[in-house]
């Protein structure tokens, strides 16, 4: 099957609308301002445990999100800070959890990995590679069953093509015809070994698209209108009854797999020229080519430092977790007796 | 009361539910085109078609993944995976996924779901198709687990657990799935967490579950006939697990057995035994005595499988001996 | 790709030999002669347990294990009979095992299921689905790290295919380049499923090479004389260190999947179709056509048809397996002491 | 002797039995280039080059299904799961492959493997990256599994893990990855099965693995003060278990307590406790306790996982509290 690749051509019509282009925008740089900011909690040992950091896939949560109706449901993994976020996961919930506050989504009771928002469509940060493919069929399953309207979407990275259950949950959308749509997010490396090396095609899930009976579809996950319009087209698709979709985003995230990790074994200029292809740099840019004003670009920009900011003021201010939400919660009867 | 078998009470468990609500739906490999390898499911494709009674691919990840999912968001699903042992290569749902959601999530999602799984020895399978796994579901934090004995509980707690809001792992024990049994005529919901007294007694308890509870009531006949007095309890059900009847039944007799077709290390029994030597150490008359499969694998061959599991004359050999 | 079919022409050619036919119409008679007292002493209530049958299915069996060397290793399933027997394991040792006598292979300590014979290259029969896979790219591993020349046979069904192992195990061996040869038996079901309703493509295994970077290939499965061309040309790679194929071999069982099932869900005509083409029937014609005489053929399957009853002679004069190797062999030092 | 941590003694126990035996080789996500996210295989690519140290894809069933199949066939491979968590995403060959495959063979096959896994809590990164998991594996026959608590013990029980020729189970402790101690100089090879005595004492008997054993000579410390002396025995060793010192212990004290990091349901204490109720009946002065973590999910955030998993002070509470 032929690749799909969006042409220049493309990018530059109006198929997009200069609202959606500037909701794009504004969710690119509040994940970007709010990732750095937790990058520098994390300096500041106030984000504790593990964080996986999405600097330089901003353009991948935001076009996927920005295409979604309310009641679609994202399913993340552990680097789900940026999907929860563009969901529009207040902050302070997500900052909070990462510093283990009060305020944080689950009350520090998940952690980095784990970001949930119900209310928002987040349905869960899944730190077990691959698991959360099948269950986001599930959720397919569901709506399908259910007559329900949503999409289910489904993120995780280059590495995770190559575990059994991405295989399995492939297959078995396709199979049923499910609604939802599975976006790799091909940052090259899975945490330091580069993706090549372990994977025995270039293109770890375009080129297993085939195997399953879908189109091979490899997009530009750093232009922001390629991914919204990619996005679009799958959730139609879906809606319509016609099935899953595939899409591997080609990204590169600029800071280390997680935490402190300096990215050593990337080849010298490898960041450098990917940071050329900043997705925030591309689209300020988009945005200035179809005229929109420089103040109003910098404006958005700057409010989304200043939401950072004091979302970042209300999770220092937060209390711990307190102790009595250790046993809560276990079973749905609010507990964890497991004796009467 | 109508008398049904096991596999048929299996049937009739999820059709109460499946007429009950609409978002129990079943799904699992042959289960409908073939009525399920057991023959469990038979006749629920028919009365339910293809929407509702699924055959799958060989992939337990997505049934058990699949079957999260819609029940995070609003379906009742039951999934079936064919042998227990099979659990072991979707495990990291039932002991990762399923268990930990609502409280990682603090209590956003929930997981309401049972997977059954057929689970015992007695078939000659060997090794690989014959375990008894209950054990391994106890040790996961979030889970229910419950395994019947007749096909009056499989029908009662069948349902109890699709109406759970936790998930539950359902226990059909392969060799009881032929035994017949009355069965409560119109709706039947038995209560998760409630074990039963199957044979008072004032000598001493033995604890058995699914086909064991059989061969300890074989046992405690011996034993009556010696004049030892067994009350024997059928535990039903794992997670959560009725103390108050089992250590009340140990406060008075003062001895404790445990009858568990599980390899000994870390089963059931050994979890109680414990429970029993810390709370009611001082109503203890004697030692606490498990009688399991050996810790080994299993052998294929009928007169070694005869053999391997508790046998009727085993544990009342085992009681005789220790009460003597 | 292209797919590979052998063109009739090719079939006609005398790349094979006479001796070579011979062995693998001795191969398939002796397997099928076997296979049918296996259901005979199952109706008898002589087999316990479970059994699955390879009828119709033997030109698999026969062309692969005809074109190993000594020391190549083969990894079978549940439906394993053929296998074993292919690599000249004694009748009374696999019918032994599965009336679960004494003179069984695994003296009734296994079963039906797990035929192995370590001597003959059988590395075990594996009853949980997709296990095998990856553990026979272990043991091509093993080759390969040791310099060893053997090449890992491992014989799968078409249902197979739809479990992660087969995935993770697929992408393992092309990424490693491991002497490994992976066999899809496609028979059409997955037990009582009809493969193409669980799976996203029309050719399970073919239609997921290109995932691994593979060729994707088809053969008649029934035909003796391609199964052992295309397997000699797998080995012949695997063995110069040009790594794994994946060979997806279309056939039939005649007999149900297990033990007593009668097959119902077949739709009508299926069987009949096939059994036209029943690999003994094209076997035998085939020798023939090459000018092997009437006698010669029918004595081959006479000797084999001779062997299968004195094999059973011995089988049911064999005891029952003591009691004393009930808890042996749990661990290496031949005992079960898990305390001291 | 060296000051080494316990992650370099990881380190150097792998070094000193690929030096000694060229059939050793590890495979693990990350072990080669990065030196694993542990670091505790630092060096090692170096030293042994890419054919003996292997970075893989995130495959766990083809990581340890390869493991087996080089193993039966003649290796000694070190196969890593980073996150012994993760062992449920391969836990078939764990469970039904590793550890069946000789019994099911009647001793035609072995499989002299050992897997590494990264275990337990302490590092906030929540409910699937934290959990202690040894009793899962307890829970198999036919596999060995050791945890050891020091860095010479890591060197020495992994070196005889990797000697050994059955299925081990390697449990390292990831908040003990940065402790130092002392390890022998030179070929140190330890012996599996073995518990050891960390402290003597007369009052009563508490066993203890990997973490927990440094928390119970906390609480044992703390005991003293008030007059409790205790005995402190690391288990070590689940598998084989050795029961003489464990019970020897408790014959000459009358007291037992568990200390497990494990949520409490079918924990290694629970066995432990099992045997002792019955064979040790007549020795006990009083109740067995089992100190455990909750049987709940792991919390991630810091102050909640702090007080989940078995302090000093909750571990000497308890037994003051049942020895008063
Ligand atoms: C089953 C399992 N194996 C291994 C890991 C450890 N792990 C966490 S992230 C990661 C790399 C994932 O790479 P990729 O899928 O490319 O996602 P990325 O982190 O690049 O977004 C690994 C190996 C895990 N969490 N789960
Ligand atoms: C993990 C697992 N799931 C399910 C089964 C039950 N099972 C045994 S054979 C079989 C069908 C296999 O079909 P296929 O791969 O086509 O092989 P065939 O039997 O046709 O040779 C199934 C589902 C199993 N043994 N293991
Ligand atoms: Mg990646
Ligand atoms: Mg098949």
């Amino acid at each position: 099957m032929a690749k799909r690749r969006a042409s220049s051509k493309e990018v530059s019509n109006d198929d997009i609308g200069e609202a959606n282009r500037l909701e794009l925008w504004r969710l690119q740089v509040e994940i970007r301002h709010c990732e750095q900011r937790a990058y520098d909690l994390f300096l500041q040992n106030l984000v504790k445990g593990t964080s996986h950091l999405s600097l330089g896939q901003e353009a991948i949560a935001a076009g996927f999100a920005a295409a979604m109706e309310p009641g679609d449901k994202s399913f993340c993994t552990y680097r789900g800070h940026a999907h929860t976020l563009a969901r529009g996961v207040p902050m302070e919930g997500v900052l909070g959890e990462l510093m283990q506050r009060d305020c944080g989504l689950m009350r520090g009771k998940g952690g980095s990995m784990h970001l949930t928002s119900v209310e928002h469509g987040v349905m869960g940060s899944y730190a077990i590679i691959g698991a959360h493919i099948p269950i986001a069929c599930g959720s397919a399953w569901r709506a399908q069953y259910l007559g329900h309207p949503d999409v289910s979407v489904v993120f995780f990275g280059d590495g995770t093509t190559n575990i059994g259950a991405f295989h399995e949950a492939l297959n078995y959308a396709a199979v049923f015809k499910l609604p939802v749509v599975f976006v790799c997010e091909n940052n090259l490396y899975m945490e330091y070994t580069p993706i090549g090396q372990i994977t025995a095609v270039e293109h770890p899930a375009a080129d297993r698209a085939s195997a399953y009976g879908l189109e091979s579809i490899i997009i530009d996950g750093n232009d922001a209108d390629e991914v919204y319009r990619s996005a679009r087209a799958a959730y139609d698709k879906a809606r319509a009854g016609d099935g899953p979709t595939l899409i591997e985003c080609k990204t590169y995230r600029h800071s280390g797999h997680s935490r402190a990790d300096p990215g050593k074994y990337r080849p010298p200029g490898e960041l450098d020229a990917w940071k050329k292809r900043d997705p925030i740099k591309i689209y300020r840019q988009r945005l200035l080519s179809f005229g929109v004003t420089e103040s109003v670009v910098q404006g958005i920009d700057d409010e989304a430092l200043r939401k950072v900011d004091a979302a970042t003021e209300i999770c220092k201010a937060s209390e711990l977790p307190p102790e009595d939400i250790l046993t809560t919660d276990v079973y749905a009867d609010g507990g964890w007796a497991w004796r009467n | 009361m109508a008398q049904l078998t096991y596999r048929e009470a299996v049937a009739a468990g999820i059709t109460q539910e499946m007429e009950h609500d609409d978002r129990v739906a079943l799904i699992g490999e042959d289960v409908a085109g073939a009525g399920g390898v057991f023959k469990a499911t038979v006749g629920l494709l028919e009365k339910f078609g293809p929407r509702r009674v699924i055959d799958t691919p060989i992939s337990e990840e997505a049934i058990l993944g699949a079957a999260m999912g819609a029940a995070m968001t609003g379906m009742r699903p039951i999934a079936e995976i064919m042998f227990s042992d099979f659990l072991a290569v979707c495990w990291d749902f039932v002991a990762n996924e399923f268990p930990k959601s609502r409280y990682m999530s603090n209590g956003q999602l929930g997981c309401p779901l049972v997977v059954r799984t057929g689970n015992g020895a007695g078939s000659r399978f060997g090794a690989q198709h014959s375990q008894s796994v209950e054990n391994w579901a106890m040790a996961i934090p979030g889970l229910k687990v419950v395994a019947p004995s007749t096909p009056a509980d499989v029908k009662g707690l069948l349902a109890a657990s699709v109406r759970d809001p936790d998930p539950v792992i359902f226990f059909e024990h392969k060799s009881l799935y032929a035994m017949k049994g009355d069965v409560p005529d119109g709706i039947h919901v038995d209560t998760l967490g409630t074990a039963r007294v199957v044979r008072p007694g004032s000598d001493c308890t033995i604890l058995a579950l699914a086909l064991m509870v059989h061969r300890a009531l074989d046992a405690a006949d011996r034993l009556a006939a010696e004049g030892i007095d067994a009350e024997v309890i059928d535990v039903r059900s794992l997670v959560p697990l009725d103390t108050q009847t089992i250590l009340g039944s140990l406060v008075k007799t003062g001895r404790l057995y445990t009858v568990e077709e599980n390899p000994r290390l870390c089963g059931w029994g050994a979890e109680i035994a414990s429970i029993a030597a810390d709370e009611c150490f001082y109503d203890l008359d004697g030692p606490i005595v498990r009688i399991t499969t050996p810790h080994i694998p299993l052998p294929a061959a009928d007169n070694l499988e005869d053999i391997v599991l508790p046998t009727p004359e085993r544990i009342a050999d085992k009681v005789r001996r220790s009460m003597g």
